[in-house]
């Protein structure tokens, strides 16, 4: 059976053996990261057969009440469960409350809601504990002695983007010797990344590290960087795993990514939401992990599983 | 050929002249209303769920800001201006709003006073910037929309404002009667407005000042007051939607209403409001809103994905605005 | 002509008239850019009199009339009511002091039903309390266009028709019935008959005298040299932004008010 | 006066004649929404020959001539052209076949200059393959329309100045002299002196005289009767969208036009 | 008193005149121009990094595209219409200009053809939609907008496309003689189409079309295919700068441009274009966008926070036009 197994339209069954219909929601459509959760989710519903998945998110992070209006489409058309990441904690708690009153279970990928309903699990990674990790790598890249750091954010008040630069701010905080000279967010836009890191690199040119928090941020200051003629010259500590992220891991130009799982995330929240309306099984949350990708490990097996995910020999153990 | 009738069109009788012009002035919302008929019955066919009271509920709350919102800015289109500042007004509304009450403990309608304080604030910017400036309303409210959501980071700090208590969520998700709270107050504020724009002096200049600004100053009309009156007024009620918003998702978001004035713009003009001012209506705005809001539901309904729902959306949006202006030029060619 | 009695008792007491005229303009400066529109012009008006303003094409006319009703603040040069010197600032101060006009850009709102703009700035509100909340009496509006319409002989579709629907004709009555209907105690006219018909023209004419004779003054600017000589009691000539000659209409002909526009003839007779 | 002789020629010749009329329309209807603006319209327009289309406000006149030049498709009725039907689709086509027309709205772009106006759709391009690539020559234009307006007798601040920034007249004098520059076969003019000063008026007259006796025809509409008396040979008279009269000039007084227009005289004398 | 002098302003002599002519269409330029040199010189002061010959490369190389779009919209400007879909055709274009070059091994040359070609396509359907379809531009190119983006998407899958060889980011990134490639293009556009505007045949009916539709149309000016030619051209050059875009960051991306449309107006309304048409300068345009280039650089440079900055441009914005009003009516008031 292929991955989209239509049930005809007669999704309200609950019939435990039957077709069932899975609603998956990420944060937002369009960047590499999610669709490797797509993948994961589409691999797990192709191994438990007879399981529908339906992908839709809206377009930008920053649509909390679009994704609001989502979740509640999705209850309405009585999917028989919803997995998805939450755009905003807050904000989504009583969409994931509506869900359960309805008689549809929810569980979360990537980020979850606050209060977290103890009937919904969660199924990410701590994006604060790994942006802390990714300050510590930045210290450990740079070695002692003074150093001028900046930071490229994603999106100002969404909620990944606080917590990762909560979490990075949190780490250096821990190294006098480190100096953030320069925040400066890209909007998740490449062009956007390259010019405020270029501006940056004008006006400190000292500069040492930088931390870029998501991949269009990453690719743009890697391109500002080569453009500068300082490749290597400035260490580059990004997130996630693009293409062109891994190629500049392997050219040296970034130093290490901190890559999550997101394969095994949606893996995950397809796998135990279709274990659990079809055995009962009960739901409980899993942390999904973090790698650091570097030059010296890209090529492990370990590493080679998380970034090339593949549904032959899925990275979720 | 020597003898002339005498039937002008102005002797054929009151009453059909009264039917006739309803009829030309329903013109512009017919089609967006045929259009929206036309896909609330193709959506009844095409998935069980879509009539249903709760999804209809649904769709009327997911609505109510965006229409609330297309009302404000309908208002600033007949004047012949445009808001670009409603999403950022209406975020700095509901983050504020969201503060007061964390840090100061206000109660929900103390906190949503504060926020159709701060959009009435913002409107009077916005006109102040285009009556005693004279900037032009486009780039007036560019800049308020810059300015806007700069301030909204200073305040909240760039962090959605949490922690609230449930009754923070009354205003977007209670219910009356089973009907959701926020369609409520919807339906009043669009009732209100087309009164105000169809039968009293203060909707009277707002149309003529959009028809033809120096005329109206000519007539005596005090331009500037009355057009900073209508900004005020639009901003009141963006700063309303706003905390509508706010208590929707139980949290002020300080990227909310990123891109929002396209869709109310697109609703108003579906609608049949025109750029050029002088013209617009709110019956059709919201027709408009909801034409777009049906769209959306029903494309999640159908398993479109987002990709293809914003070509549909396109499409849609391109097929009411033409044959709205065919129908028009019809009407004005032949009768 | 039944009106020449009239004028003629007005214009005897000109000369010599102790009351100050009801609208004065002295030294009157406009520039726009680097054009000088009005270069020092004057003007007088007194009570119940038509005065005719006549110029050639581009002289100042209408620049005159616009700095008259608020709409130019002029640059120099002052603006008289009974004496008294004012400023206009907006157009609703020149109505306040009574002053009413009728623009050669007519400046209707093309969007607003012809009975809409008829009462424009003036509209009729319902009685009681829904009245003060701004409630319009539409129904009175419409049927007091029509009546005015009438008064001037248009045949004008239907009074809820925008006036973007209108022929050049239609349109000038409105306007010109929209002045007529609110002047108190000038109604100043820029070209007000120029697209219209034969008869509406007469009806202009008369309706013209019947304000001068309740009173009022009327200023009225035109190119129809017969139509001056017909209905004005008196001629200010404009020339290149001044004021180049004021004539007496039981005085002269055709061809002095043209030699006047030209510049062959200088008639101006300085009062003060 | 100088022009008599000849429009008693070409008067003469009217009434016998074997030529196909230059311009002609047949039974032209034209509704606008429920307004009927034309009902069945007919005219004509001979060779040499001066016609003055008069009726009252609102009759239908601008809205004859605009598709007779091509601006509204007619809903039914014909039109030809030297006796042959033709469609009008758009201005252009009218245009080609050598109508050219001054609309009584004027029709101008208040953002170019005169100079630009004047030579709108038909710009002076540079000589050489500069012009082929669409090299405007700005200082042919600039002198050319100089010229122009110079020969109308109009004071303009330069022809480099936006036609915003004119007078009523001024602008008016603009679409006359673009009118007037391009025509070869058939000039329609729409009220083109409503707005024009004494001396300009003649002007427009003298080019209509020249117009007509270097074999052109003219079609003018005008309320004012004296003029129409004076320069036309023939006048068509449009009531309530339909042709009640066609009357010679040489046969008829003021008053015989005015009766025509408002419905007490009916002159129709069918040709067909 | 009764003498008539006869110094009107028409003989003044035609070289004074031309210099009055020539300062007045500057002046719109002019209170750009200032503010941009004000800028300029304050930051110069400001941060000992701005004047360096790297930093102005910098700077023009990252306003290269804003710059070749903001051209473009300005032409479709000056008609009276508003192209909003820039952002989604230029994020279209690089997407498939990159995608023949990874997919199909097209070379740099070749596949900014394709973008070019993408552009001019998107041109050409918005021009058709509001020729043909008579749909007022901004629905019709807020429909491309939508459209367009969900094309992107569904094209590239929604991820961006990579793995590119490095010949692609010479567009973007290669140098002439020391001066950036996208610096040299975006002064041949910006030239070439100064000239068209102003010098051609083609630039005055445009001019004439934005100011009067009608007019022109009466004039035999062929609007439809003049205004189609218009929308086509702008899109050749969004093409282009989408291309210019994508490869500076050697990959093509779906999101590229999202409010682009809002950056450039603003950047052809602060350099004097005029939303109701007609009125409108490349130079000033060009002004416009390095000025918003400027002051997005020098904050960064003087480590201001995204929040203030917005706050900032939004000041920025209101204060160039309100200069640019209040000078153009003590000129028309005074001389
Ligand atoms: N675009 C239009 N839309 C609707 N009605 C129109 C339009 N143009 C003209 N009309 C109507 O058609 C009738 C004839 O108008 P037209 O302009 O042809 O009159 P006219 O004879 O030129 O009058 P005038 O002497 O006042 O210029 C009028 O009743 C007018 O209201
Ligand atoms: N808004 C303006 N901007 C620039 N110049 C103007 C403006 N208004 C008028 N002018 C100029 O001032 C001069 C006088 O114009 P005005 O309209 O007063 O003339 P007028 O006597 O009314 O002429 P007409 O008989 O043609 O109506 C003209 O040369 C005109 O170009
Ligand atoms: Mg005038
Ligand atoms: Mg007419």
């Amino acid at each position: 059976g292929g991955v989209e197994v239509r049930d005809g339209g007669d999704g309200a069954t609950k019939d435990a053996s039957g077709p069932l219909k899975l609603a998956v929601v990420p944060k937002a459509v369009g960047a590499d990261y999610w669709n490797t959760v797509k993948a994961g989710a589409e691999c797990a519903a192709q191994r438990a057969g007879d399981v529908t998945v339906q992908w839709d998110g809206v377009t930008t992070e920053t649509d909390v009440e679009g994704q609001v209006n989502l979740i509640q489409n999705f209850v309405t058309k009585k999917v028989d469960g919803i997995v998805y990441a939450a755009t905003d904690s807050s904000a989504l708690a009583p969409a994931t409350d509506k869900a359960l009153a309805a008689n549809i279970p929810v569980a979360m990928i990537d980020s979850g809601t606050s209060p977290q309903p103890s009937n919904v699990p969660l199924f990410a990674t701590d994006n604060r504990a790994s942006a802390t990790e990714a300050a510590k790598l930045l210290a450990t890249e740079l070695g002692p002695g003074d150093h001028q750091v900046a930071l490229v954010e994603f999106q100002p008040g969404s909620q990944t983007n606080t917590e990762r630069v909560d979490g990075f701010k949190a780490g250096l905080a821990q190294f006098p010797n480190l100096k953030l000279v320069g925040q400066q967010p890209s909007r998740s836009d490449v062009n956007e990344a390259r010019r405020v890191t270029e501006n940056i690199l004008t006006a400190n040119p000292n500069l040492a590290g930088i931390f870029a928090a998501n991949e269009p941020s990453v690719l743009g200051a890697a391109q500002a960087i080569q453009a500068a003629g300082k490749s290597g010259k400035v260490v580059i500590i990004g997130w996630d795993a693009a293409p062109d992220e891994i190629a500049g891991v392997r050219s040296g130009q970034i130093s290490a990514l901190v890559v999550q799982n997101p394969f095994k995330m949606g893996y995950f929240g397809v796998d135990k939401m279709v274990k659990h309306l079809r055995d009962k099984a009960p739901l409980a949350s899993a942390d999904t992990g973090v790698t650091f990708v570097k030059k010296e490990n890209i090529d492990s097996a370990e590493i080679k599983a998380v970034l090339e995910p593949s549904c032959a020999n899925p990275p979720v153990q | 050929m020597s003898t002339v009738e005498a039937t002008a069109g102005s002797q054929r009788g009151e009453f059909s002249d009264w039917v006739r012009e309803r009829i030309s002035h329903a013109v512009s919302e017919l089609t967006a209303a045929t259009a929206l008929v036309v896909l609330f019955i193709a959506l009844s066919f095409a998935s069980p769920y879509f009539l249903t009271a709760d999804n209809l509920f649904n769709i009327g709350a997911q609505t109510a800001v965006i229409a609330i919102i297309a009302t404000a800015q309908t208002m600033v289109i007949i004047t012949k201006g445009i808001d670009l500042s409603v999403g950022s007004v209406a975020a700095l509304a509901g983050v504020l709003g969201a503060m007061v009450v964390r840090d100061l403990g206000f109660s929900l309608w103390a906190a949503t006073v504060v926020a159709i304080g701060v959009g009435a604030l913002a409107g009077l910017l916005n006109g102040l910037l285009v009556t005693v400036a004279r900037i032009p309303p486009f780039i007036a409210t560019l800049g308020t929309m810059s300015v806007g959501r700069g301030l909204v980071f200073i305040f909240s700090g760039a962090v959605g404002v949490y922690g609230l208590p449930r009754s923070f969520q009354l205003l977007g998700n209670g219910e009356i009667l089973g009907i959701p709270f926020a369609v409520v107050i919807t339906v009043l504020v669009a009732v209100g407005v087309a009164f105000l724009l169809s039968q009293t002096r203060f909707g009277q200049y707002t149309y003529a000042m959009g028809s033809n600004l120096e005329a109206a100053r000519r007539s005596g009309i005090g331009v500037r007051r009355h057009l900073t009156g209508v900004y005020v007024l639009a901003g009141v009620l963006v700063g309303l939607g706003g905390m509508i918003a706010a208590s929707r998702v139980n949290s002020g978001q300080p990227n909310y209403g990123i891109s929002l004035e396209l869709d109310v713009i697109a609703a108003a003009v579906i609608g049949g409001a025109s750029l050029f001012g002088g013209q617009g209506r709110i019956v059709g705005t919201i027709i408009g809103a909801f034409l777009i809001a049906l769209v959306r539901n029903g494309a999640v309904l159908l398993d479109i994905s987002i990709h293809y729902q914003q070509v549909i959306v396109g499409l849609i949006i391109w097929a009411a605005v033409y044959f709205d202006q065919y129908r028009r030029r019809r009407l004005e060619a032949r009768g | 002509m039944a009106t020449t009695p009239t004028a003629t008792a007005d214009s005897e007491r000109q000369p010599t008239a102790t009351e100050p005229p009801v609208l004065e303009a002295r030294g009157i400066v406009k520039r726009f850019g680097h054009v000088e529109a009005l270069r020092g012009a004057d003007f007088t008006v007194h009570r119940g009199e038509v005065v005719a303003l006549i110029g050639d094409n581009g002289a100042g006319k209408s620049t005159l009339i616009k700095t008259l009703s608020g709409v130019h603040p002029p640059d120099e040069g002052e603006i008289r009511v009974g004496g008294r010197p004012v400023q206009f600032s907006t157009p609703l101060d020149a109505r306040r002091a009574g002053v009413e006009t009728v623009y050669q850009d007519l400046a209707v709102a093309d969007d607003l039903s012809v009975a809409a703009n008829l009462y424009l700035g003036r509209e009729i509100l319902r009685s009681g309390p829904l009245g003060r909340l701004g409630l319009l009496d539409k129904r009175a509006m419409r049927n007091g266009a029509a009546a005015a319409l009438d008064e001037l002989g248009v045949r004008i579709p239907r009074v809820t028709t925008p006036i973007a629907m209108l022929s050049g004709g239609q349109r000038q009555c409105v306007a010109v019935a929209r002045a007529i209907i609110w002047a108190t105690s000038v109604v100043i006219l820029d070209e007000p008959t120029a697209a219209l018909g034969v008869v509406q023209t007469q009806r202009v004419l008369d309706v013209v005298r019947r304000a001068r004779d309740a009173g009022m003054s009327v200023v009225l600017v035109s190119h129809n040299m017969p139509q001056v000589l017909e209905i004005a009691d008196r001629v200010e000539v404009l020339r290149l932004g001044r004021r180049a000659a004021r004539l007496r209409t039981d005085e002269v002909t055709t061809d002095d008010l043209v030699a006047a526009m030209t510049g062959s003839l200088s008639a101006e007779r300085d009062e003060r």
